[in-house]
């Protein structure tokens, strides 16, 4: 479970953003993309818990999830393909190391056009916070 | 936003000092410099950690004889132990393949790995830099705002031309440079010392070329009874004063 | 759409052979190689460039002794001749000064030196490559076809574990690979003969560690009666033949 | 007059993605980045030149400017300004050095809120081709 670690930054994030601009954040959309391999609800259900416990800034927020398909393309050829594609080829260990670190990518996959490891990920490799809501906030007040 | 910039600084705040050790040019014994000292320093009873960031030559688990550890998950990844260290390198993930990846990849890959490690509690963190002012080097400076730098070259005049570029960025970027450490020193060949002073950067002292040591790489007991480990000991101890 | 990339073929078309001098590590001897074989090739009466690509250290013009000289232009830009050679370095752009740049910038770089450069005719490049599987490896790569790499490695177990990462990767990527030449070899120590022959590469012969060498650094005239130019000749010869 | 390189590139572009399509090219579209300071009369006049004296399929071929002004953006401090506001500050001699690589900004430019050398050149840079259109060709025929 070192997707906690992964939650934590998304709360630090807005609490950061929400005490900038002197705000209380009422809603986070977070982007999931697919290369991460990330389980949707476990993640949904961490973050939960961890805005539960933390400043109430962010407490209340909404969460809302954007999954976003993995797309590579060659700097060789130029082929673009999806992780899907590929995902076909690599072991449950390959999937494990690159769930880790996406950009070991390079090392386990390749293009299936040219068979370069030389690729970008144009699309989809991990988590990122899409936006972040916040509405005015005077502190202790509900 | 990338969400994994906001929880670094919360990572490495229980680290009471983080060392970089760098310099211009490959192959002037950073790694080895690195091994060294974390080991030294686990030796004297400080809890030490040891990050191997040069995703292009991974070298700290040849020199320590470790093996490819799939870190533990634990709200976080936890890096294996090694001989009383934790050790954190992408070699956990990449194994002894090839890695072909772009400075644009290492540097988001160097982002995840300082988000998702739990280090704990250390005294000191040891970093293993790669050479030159790249991706990696401009994200210790941007991302791990305490560390410090210590440098490592030889006395050769392609080591000192790079070495020298290289300071005058760090202390441009205002990144606090212990000192330079002269590796490889010969007999007969001139010095960095007089250099260095001259430019104001505490000089540590000078190593000279141990041929005991290539024999030693991947065996803990044998490089730390090296001269090399002698010299590096002492050096330390300007590095423990200099807080 | 980027108009630099399909010129850069034209402007190696005029040209013999490109020869990558790479090897995983740095500081293993490949800057002193590819200065030193771009001397020799010059000295036996061929047409040669020299192209420094390793932005992180450009160390070419320290070992030729060449300042930074802004190349001429001519319907792109024209490599200054620094004895006898077409010498191309970033150097002659960013002088001595740092290079705080990222691989996606070097990237950059490297492809608009390509696109502009006018070589003109010549019977050979050689290519002083960084270390590493990154970003000007792979642009070598898939920018500059043709190009043939010669691999230095020592015979530390260190630079040997980074050198086979790059081989099989150069390999997968159906580069084609000279051989590979060992260099500041020590006697007593083991050789890479064994263990690259095994891998089925072409071993190019061994250069001893060379205490002259770096009294001769900047000084062209004395750098060719080292014992080291001595012998890279004798692995030149091997490379000729290698067609 | 290093400029006409890049010229050479826009057309040897041109023509191979005409020579793939099976088409003659009626139109290109070039963006011209400010960091890179090409003069933008110079370089028509010699991009126009080398297409006349190319192969027929692109020899007719129109072509329109577009300018982009260069935006940095910091890495360290996320502040993003104009090479504009940069410019000032450089010598002449740093200004042509950027022009015939423009990634030596990063050598003699620094961010004007942080003073970090760690920006990325998010617009503007050098030449780009925007696009290039054409219709279909019969060899020999006008
Ligand atoms: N003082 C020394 N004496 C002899 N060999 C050394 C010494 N320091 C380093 N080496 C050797 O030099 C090579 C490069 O060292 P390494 O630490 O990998 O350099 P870097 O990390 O700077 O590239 C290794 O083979 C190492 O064993
Ligand atoms: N055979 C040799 N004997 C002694 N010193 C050498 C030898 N080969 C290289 N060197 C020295 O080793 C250092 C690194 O060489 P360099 O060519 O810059 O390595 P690289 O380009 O692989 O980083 C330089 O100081 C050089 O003078
Ligand atoms: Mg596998
Ligand atoms: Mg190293
Ligand atoms: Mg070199
Ligand atoms: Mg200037
Ligand atoms: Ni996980
Ligand atoms: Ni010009
Ligand atoms: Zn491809
Ligand atoms: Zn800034």
């Amino acid at each position: 479970m070192h997707e906690l670690a992964l939650a934590e930054g998304i709360v630090a994030t807005a609490l950061k953003e929400a005490e900038r601009a002197g705000l209380k954040v009422t809603k986070i959309c977070v982007r999931m993309g697919e290369l991460q391999q990330i389980d949707e609800e476990l993640f949904r259900s961490v973050l939960r818990d961890i805005i539960k416990s933390e400043d109430e800034r962010v407490r209340e927020a909404e969460i809302l999830f954007l999954k976003e398909e993995a797309v590579l393309r060659c700097r060789v050829c130029g082929h673009e393909w999806t992780f899907g594609e590929s995902k076909e080829n690599l072991s449950e260990e390959d999937v494990e190391l690159i769930h880790f670190v996406p950009e070991m990518a390079h090392i386990y996959i390749r293009c299936p056009e040219c068979g370069s490891p030389d690729f970008e990920i144009t699309k989809g490799r991990g988590i990122w916070i899409e936006y972040i809501k916040g509405e005015r906030w005077t502190p202790g007040l509900p | 936003m990338d969400p994994r910039l906001a929880i670094i600084d919360r990572r490495l705040e229980d680290i009471g000092r983080v060392i970089a050790i760098s310099g211009g040019k490959g192959g002037v014994g950073k790694s080895v410099t690195a091994s060294v000292m974390a080991l030294l320093l686990s030796k004297l009873g400080y809890r030490t950690g040891l990050l191997d960031l040069d995703f292009y030559g991974p070298s700290v688990h040849t020199i320590l004889g470790a093996k490819p550890t799939l870190p533990e998950e634990d709200r976080g990844v936890v890096p294996p132990e090694v001989h009383g260290i934790r050790f954190m390198s992408i070699i956990h993930y990449a194994g002894e393949n090839p890695s072909p990846i772009r400075g644009v990849d290492i540097s988001n890959a160097t982002i995840e790995l300082l988000a998702v490690t739990r280090w704990g509690s250390l005294d000191f963190l040891v970093v293993d830099m790669p050479p030159g002012i790249g991706d990696t080097t401009l994200d210790a400076v941007r991302l791990m705002k305490g560390a410090e730098f210590l440098l490592v070259t030889t006395g050769s005049k392609v080591s000192l031309a790079v070495v020298r570029r290289l300071l005058s960025m760090l202390v441009e970027l205002k990144v606090r440079v212990i000192g330079v450490l002269e590796n490889m020193r010969m007999d007969g060949s001139s010095s960095a010392r007089d250099e260095m002073e001259a430019l104001g950067v505490p000089f540590l002292g000078e190593i000279e070329f141990d041929r005991g040591l290539e024999d030693s790489i991947g065996d803990v007991e044998k490089l730390m009874r090296t001269h090399f480990a002698g010299k590096l000991e002492r050096v330390l101890g300007k590095v423990l004063s200099s807080t």
